[in-house]
C-alpha cells in the first residue's frame, strides 16, 4: 500500500515537474501537501471548515440510512415479487439512468436549501445499487432450501425473512458497499447543485477560485471519510456473514 | 400406493429412478405428471406443514448454529418463543443423535454424517404425523445407523407417524417397514409390493432370523431382475 | 421588532460576488429594515430561478436573458435592481494572444462557460454584429469553469474564453493573464441582477424597499475606500475560504466594483435603462433563444422602487 | 407497469393543476408529452438531434465496454490478491468517493473537448461495482469446490477461470447492472461539465432555457436507452449464467 | 500408517470420527496439527496432481455438462484439446458407471446417486495413482455398488494405483481392501489395523465364505467395542 502511494506521488510529481499540465489543473504534490496540513490544522483547531465537515457528514449519514432502508425495501419488493420484478424494476431503471442534476432543482424546490435536499439527492444516487444487491440476493437460495422452507409450511414472509435473506446477504452487501461510496459522492454533487453549507461548497468555491492544491486537499479528506465508510461496511459484513470467507487472506 | 395411517413404508430401487422425486410429489413440492396425491382424504396440491421431509442432502442453514436450525420448523410454525422453549426437546434429540455437545455449533464445521443426524433432528423436533425420509442415513456407520434406525421406529410407534423411507439398504427397509415398494429402473414404476409381516416393534436380532433373510432374498432377486446392467 | 425572514439565492457561492449583502449584514442595514437575510447558492441563473418559483426563496440574482425567459414561459419574474450595469462578461483571450478584436476570432472555436446561458446569448450578439455566424465562422465550445478553460487553451482547442469579470480576475491572480477584447458598446449588456417574482414583489412592497435600501447603504459603504478592511472582513464571514486571501478578494472585488458604476449616476444606483432590456430582448430573439418577442417587455423588470432606495435615511 | 404509469401521470397530472409547482419546475404531463413527439420526430425524421443523440450512443458504448474491461480486471486483482485486495482497493475506494466532478478539468486537460472525456468520465462512474462485484463473485466459491481445484493440480489461474469466475458470475451482473446504469448518467455528467455534443448539451440549452417540458422530454428518452441497456445486461445473465434462478417467476 | 504402492486401504469408523479430515490431510489439503505425510518418499506439502480425490459431496459445476465436468482433470492438466480428445474415455466411463445418454445433461438433472456416480467418473478419468475416496458409493442402491466395486478393483488393479477408501460399509471394506483401518470415535485414533488375505481379484461369492464372514464380524466387534453411546 505504502508503495503504491509512493510510486503514484512519484509519477505525480514527475508530471508536475515536467511542466506538461498547468498547476491549476494539477498542482504539485507539495502545494497539495501543505493545503492537507491547512485544511486539517482549520479542522482540528475548530475553524471554519468543522461547520461544513459535519454538515457533509450528517448528510452522509442520514443519506445512508434512507438509502439502505429504502434499497432494502424497494430490493425486497422487486426481488420478492413479479409485480416488483416486472411492473417496479422498468421505473427504477429508467429513474436510475435520468441525469440526477435534473433532479436538483425539484429537490429544492419541495424539500428547500436545508439538508434535506442534499440528504434526498444523496439517497437518491445511493439507493439502486443496493436495490439491485437485495433483490440478487433473493435469488440466490438454492433449490433445496426453497423446498424445505414449503414442506414446513413456512409462509413466504418466513421463506424470505429467515431463509432468502440471509442467504442473498452477500450479494445485498455488494450492492451496499457500492451504495456506500456513491451516498458521499451524492453528497456533494447535491452540495454543488444547491446550497447547503457543506464541504461541497469549500470545494465549489476553491475550484470557482481555481485553487486546485485545496480542492484537492479538501478531496483528499472526503475520500477519507469515504473509505471509513466502506471499510464499516467491510466489516459489517465480515461481522454478519460469518460463514462466507469474505477475504483472500488465508486462502492459498 | 396407499399408506396407511401409522403405516411405514420404504421405498427401493436403484440410482436414478425417481425416488426422490417421488418423495417430493408426495410432499407437494413437485407437481405430478399423471395421477394425483391424497393425504388424509383431501388431494395434496401444495406443501403442508404437517409433513416432514428430510432430503438427500443436509440443508442446514450456516447462520445458524445446530440448535438453531433444528427448531427452525418449530420457529416457523409458533414463532420464536416456542423455539426458545423447544431447546431442550432439540438437545434430548441431539442426544439422541449422537450430537451432544455440537448444539452452538456452526454447520460448517459438522461432518458429512453429522449434518445428516443434524437433518433428522430437525425434522423430528415439530413432531409431523407423516415423515418422507430420503436416504437420511447414508452417510452414517452401521452402528449408528442401526441405532438411528430403532430410534425412528419408536418415534414412529409413540406418535403413530405415517413414514415413508427411501434407502438402498434393502436390511433397513426390512427392518423398518410394513411396506417395502420395489421400484424398477428408469423410466421408474412400482415393480412389486413386499408386505413385511414381522412383528412390532422389531428388534436387531431379527435381522438373523430366517423370515428376514427369505424377505431380503426376495427383494434383492425382484431388484436384480430390473437390473441396470 | 419582527424580523422578517428573507431567503436570498445566489448563482454561486461566493460573496464578493454579492457584496451588497454580505456587507449589508454585516453593518446591520437588513437588521435596520427589519429583515434577517439567509443567503444561499445554487449553481446558475435556472436554479435560481426555479428556487424563486417554488418559493424557496424570495429574492436572487439571475441574470437577464433568463428572467426574459422565465417571462416567456407564464413565470412572472421581475428584474428589481441591476447590480452589474456595465457587462458583467468579456470575451477574453490570453495576454499573449494575438486578438484584438472579435472578428480576429474568425475560425476558431471559443470556450464558453457553464454557469450561466447568458454569455453565450452575449457572445453571439457580439460576434453576430461583426458579421460572423457559427458554425460556418466560429464554433462554441462549452468548457465549464476557469479550470477547464484553461485546459482548453493548454490544448489549443479554444482561443478565447467568454467568461465573467470573476473570471478574469480569478485566471489573472492564478498566473494566466487574460485580455478583455469586448468592444466597449456592447457594455450594455447588462449583468446578473437582484429579482423576486411579482407575486412576492406586489404583496411586500415594503420589504422590497427595505432591502434595496439597504443594498444601497452597503454599496455605498463598500466603494468608500476607508472601509475596505471592514468590507473585506463582511465577505469573509460570508465566505471564511473566499476571505482567506485577503489580496486574492480584494482584487475580485475591484473587479466587481468596476463593473457596477451605473451608465448614469443621476438615476440613481439600482436603475435599469429599458434601451439596454430591449437591447439584450432584441438579441435573444435574433439568436433564436427566444422563441417570439415578448408583447411587452416592461414586466420583466420595474424601476419603481429606485427612488426610494436611493432616497438614504 | 401500466397501471403503475397512469397512477404516476394521474399524481404528476393532479400537482400541476393544483397549482403547487411552477412550470418552470414540474411542467404540465400534456407539455411533456407534446415535447417527447417532438424530440421523437426530430430524431425520426433525422432533424438535429440525432447528431448529439448518435454522440451519446457511442461514449455510453465505449465506456460501457471499457468499464466492464476494466472492472472486471480490477476486481480479479482485489478479488483474486491480497496485495490487490489490501493495497489497491482503499485506492479505488478512495478514488471512487471523490467527487468526479473535480476530475472533469483533468480529463479535459488529458483528452480533450471531444468524446474520449466524457468516455473517461463515464467509464469511471460504472466501473467501480463492476469492481466490487467481480471481486465479491470471487469470494463466492465454496470450500469443496477449492479443494477439488487443489487436489487437481490446478494453477492458481485455471482456478480461476473454470471455477472461481463462473460461481462468481451471479455477483459479476450485480455489479454490471448497476455499471450499466452508472454509464449513462456518467455520460450525461461527462456532457454537462465540458465540451461534447451530446445529449447532455441539449439537455443542458433546454434547461437554461427553462424548457422544462423538453428538458423532462430528453431525459425520458435517455431513461429508455438507460432501460434497453439495463435488460440487455438481464438478458446475458440469464443467458450465461443458466443455472441459476434468475426470475421471480415459476418460483411460487 | 504406511499405504504401500498398489494397495487398498479403508478406513472404516463412527461418523464424525475425522475420517473425511484424514482423506484431506492425506491429499495435503489441510495441515496436520501433528504428524506428517510422505507420498514416495517426499513429505506432502501442498496438493499433488497425481491424487484423485473424491469428496463426501458430489461438487459437480453447475454450468458444466456431465461430460464437461467428467473431463474436467484433463482440461486443467493438460489443456482443452485434450480434454476434447478424452471425450470418449469419459464416455466409456460414463457407461460404466450406468449414466450413459447423460452425457450432455447438466448436474441439476441428476439424482443424488447419478452425481456422485460422475464424480467418480471425472476422478478415474486422468488415472491417477493415488485414490482417496470419501464415501462414494454411500447414496448408491447394493447392486449398482456392487458392480463399482468390482470396477474399482478392476480399475485400481489395471493401473497398479493406492487407493485409500473411507466407507460405513464393513463389508465393501473387507472385499476391496488389502488393510483396513478401524478408528476409535472422537478423538478418532486407529484403532486396530486389520489384514485381509483374501486372494485377489475378489469377486462377489466370496462374500458368503466363512474367512470373509469371521473378517467382518472381526472389524464389526472392534467397532462396537468404541461405540458412541
Ligand atoms: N471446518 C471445521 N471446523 C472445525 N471442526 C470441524 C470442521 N470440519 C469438521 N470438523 C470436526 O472434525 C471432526 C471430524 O470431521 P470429519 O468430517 O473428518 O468426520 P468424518 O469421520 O468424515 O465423519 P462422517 O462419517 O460423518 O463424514 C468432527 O467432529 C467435526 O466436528
Ligand atoms: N431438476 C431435474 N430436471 C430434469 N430431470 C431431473 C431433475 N432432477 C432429477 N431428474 C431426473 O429424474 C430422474 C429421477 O431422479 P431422482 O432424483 O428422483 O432419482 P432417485 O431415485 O432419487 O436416485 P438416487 O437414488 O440416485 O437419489 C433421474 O433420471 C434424473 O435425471
Ligand atoms: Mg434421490
Ligand atoms: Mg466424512
Amino acid at each position: 500500500m505504502a508503495t503504491i502511494f509512493i510510486v503514484f506521488v512519484g509519477i505525480w510529481y514527475a508530471t508536475h515537474i515536467s511542466g506538461l499540465v498547468s498547476p491549476i489543473i494539477l498542482p504539485s504534490p507539495m502545494d497539495t501537501a501543505e493545503e492537507i496540513l491547512f485544511v486539517g490544522n482549520n479542522l482540528l483547531t475548530g475553524g471554519y471548515m468543522l461547520g461544513p465537515l459535519w454538515m457533509t457528514l450528517k448528510e452522509v449519514f442520514y443519506a445512508f440510512i434512507l438509502a439502505t432502508a429504502l434499497g432494502f425495501s424497494l430490493g425486497v419488493l422487486v426481488g420478492e415479487t413479479t409485480f416488483g420484478e416486472r411492473a417496479v424494476m422498468p421505473y427504477l431503471v429508467a429513474i436510475d439512468t435520468m441525469p440526477k442534476v435534473a433532479f436538483a432543482p425539484l429537490f429544492i424546490a419541495w424539500l428547500g436549501f436545508g439538508i434535506e435536499s442534499k440528504v434526498a439527492l444523496a439517497t437518491f444516487i445511493a439507493t439502486f445499487p443496493i436495490i439491485v444487491g437485495t433483490a440478487a440476493g433473493l435469488h440466490a437460495a438454492d433449490e433445496n432450501a426453497r423446498m424445505l422452507f414449503k414442506t414446513m409450511g413456512a409462509t413466504r414472509w418466513q421463506t424470505l425473512v429467515k431463509m432468502k435473506l440471509p442467504t442473498g446477504m452477500p450479494h445485498f452487501f455488494t450492492g451496499l458497499k457500492i451504495g456506500s461510496v456513491g451516498v458521499m459522492a451524492g453528497a456533494i454533487t447535491g452540495e454543488f447543485l444547491g446550497g447547503g453549507k457543506g464541504f461541497g461548497e469549500l470545494i465549489r468555491v476553491a475550484s470557482t477560485n481555481l485553487d486546485t492544491a485545496r480542492v484537492f486537499a479538501l478531496i483528499i479528506y472526503l475520500s477519507l471519510i469515504g473509505l471509513a465508510i466502506f471499510m464499516t461496511v467491510v466489516w459489517a459484513q465480515r461481522r454478519f456473514v460469518f460463514w462466507q470467507k469474505s477475504s483472500v487472506m488465508g486462502d492459498h | 400406493m396407499t399408506l396407511r395411517e401409522g403405516s411405514f413404508s420404504s421405498v427401493i430401487g436403484s440410482s436414478g429412478c425417481g425416488k426422490s422425486t417421488l418423495l417430493k410429489i408426495m410432499a407437494g413440492l413437485v407437481p405430478p405428471s399423471a395421477g394425483s396425491v391424497m393425504l388424509e382424504g383431501r388431494p395434496v396440491t401444495g406443501p403442508r406443514e404437517d409433513i416432514g421431509m428430510m432430503f438427500q442432502q443436509a440443508t442446514l442453514f450456516p447462520w445458524r448454529t445446530v440448535i438453531e436450525n433444528i427448531v427452525l420448523p418449530i420457529e416457523i410454525r409458533d414463532g420464536k418463543k416456542a423455539a426458545a422453549a423447544a431447546h431442550d426437546k432439540a438437545r434430548a434429540l441431539l442426544d439422541m443423535a449422537g450430537l451432544k455437545g455440537f448444539e452452538s455449533v456452526y454447520p460448517n464445521e459438522l461432518s458429512g454424517g453429522m449434518a445428516q443426524r443434524a437433518a433428522i433432528c430437525r425434522m423430528l423436533v415439530s413432531e409431523p404425523s407423516v415423515l418422507l425420509l430420503d436416504e437420511p442415513f447414508s452417510a452414517l456407520d452401521e452402528l449408528t445407523r442401526d441405532f438411528m434406525n430403532m430410534e425412528l421406529q419408536r418415534i414412529c410407534m409413540e406418535r403413530n407417524a405415517t413414514a415413508f423411507l427411501v434407502t438402498h439398504s434393502i436390511p433397513e427397509a426390512v427392518i423398518l417397514s410394513d411396506v417395502v415398494y420395489c421400484m424398477s429402473p428408469r423410466p421408474g414404476r412400482i415393480a412389486e409390493i413386499v408386505e413385511i409381516d414381522l412383528p412390532r416393534p422389531r428388534t436387531l436380532d431379527m435381522i438373523t432370523t430366517p423370515k428376514f433373510g427369505a424377505l431380503v432374498d426376495r427383494i434383492r432377486k425382484q431388484l436384480d431382475e430390473g437390473a441396470f446392467l | 421588532q419582527e424580523m422578517t425572514r428573507v431567503t436570498y439565492v445566489s448563482p454561486s457561492p461566493s460573496a464578493i460576488n454579492s457584496f451588497p449583502i454580505f456587507v449589508g449584514i454585516g453593518e446591520g442595514y437588513f437588521a435596520e429594515e427589519g429583515i434577517e437575510v439567509d443567503p444561499q447558492a445554487v449553481n446558475g441563473s435556472s436554479a435560481i430561478l426555479q428556487a424563486l418559483a417554488s418559493g424557496q426563496a424570495q429574492i436572487g440574482r439571475p441574470g437577464p436573458a433568463p428572467v426574459i425567459q422565465a417571462n416567456a414561459r407564464g413565470v412572472a419574474v421581475k428584474f428589481l435592481y441591476n447590480s452589474l450595469p456595465r457587462s458583467s462578461f468579456g470575451i477574453l483571450v490570453p495576454e499573449a494572444a494575438e486578438f484584438d478584436s472579435p472578428d480576429d476570432l474568425k475560425g476558431t472555436s471559443i470556450g464558453v462557460g457553464t454557469a450561466d446561458g447568458a454569455e453565450v446569448g452575449f457572445a453571439r450578439a457580439i460576434l453576430n454584429s461583426f458579421g460572423m455566424s457559427e458554425p460556418a465562422d466560429y464554433e462554441f465550445i462549452p468548457v465549464g469553469d476557469g479550470g477547464t478553460a484553461t485546459a482548453g487553451f493548454i490544448r489549443e482547442e479554444i482561443s478565447a474564453y467568454v467568461g465573467s469579470l470573476a473570471d478574469k480576475a480569478i485566471l489573472t491572480y492564478r498566473g494566466w493573464p487574460m485580455r478583455d477584447i469586448t468592444p466597449e458598446e456592447f457594455q450594455t449588456l447588462f449583468g446578473n441582477g437582484y429579482a423576486a417574482t411579482a407575486e412576492y414583489i406586489e404583496a411586500n412592497p415594503e420589504i422590497i424597499e427595505g432591502f434595496g435600501r439597504a443594498m444601497v447603504r452597503a454599496t455605498l459603504f463598500t466603494r468608500d475606500p476607508a472601509n475596505r478592511e471592514r468590507v473585506l472582513d463582511h465577505l469573509a464571514a460570508g465566505n471564511p475560504q473566499e476571505g482567506e486571501d485577503r489580496e486574492f478578494a480584494n482584487a475580485l472585488l475591484e473587479a466587481v466594483l468596476e463593473k457596477g458604476v451605473p451608465h448614469d449616476m443621476s438615476k440613481g444606483w439600482g436603475y435599469q435603462d429599458p434601451e439596454h432590456w430591449q437591447a439584450w430582448h432584441d438579441n435573444m430573439v435574433a439568436s433564436g433563444e427566444l422563441e417570439a418577442p415578448l408583447p411587452d417587455l416592461s414586466v420583466v423588470y420595474t424601476n419603481e422602487f429606485v427612488e426610494k432606495w436611493n432616497t438614504l435615511p
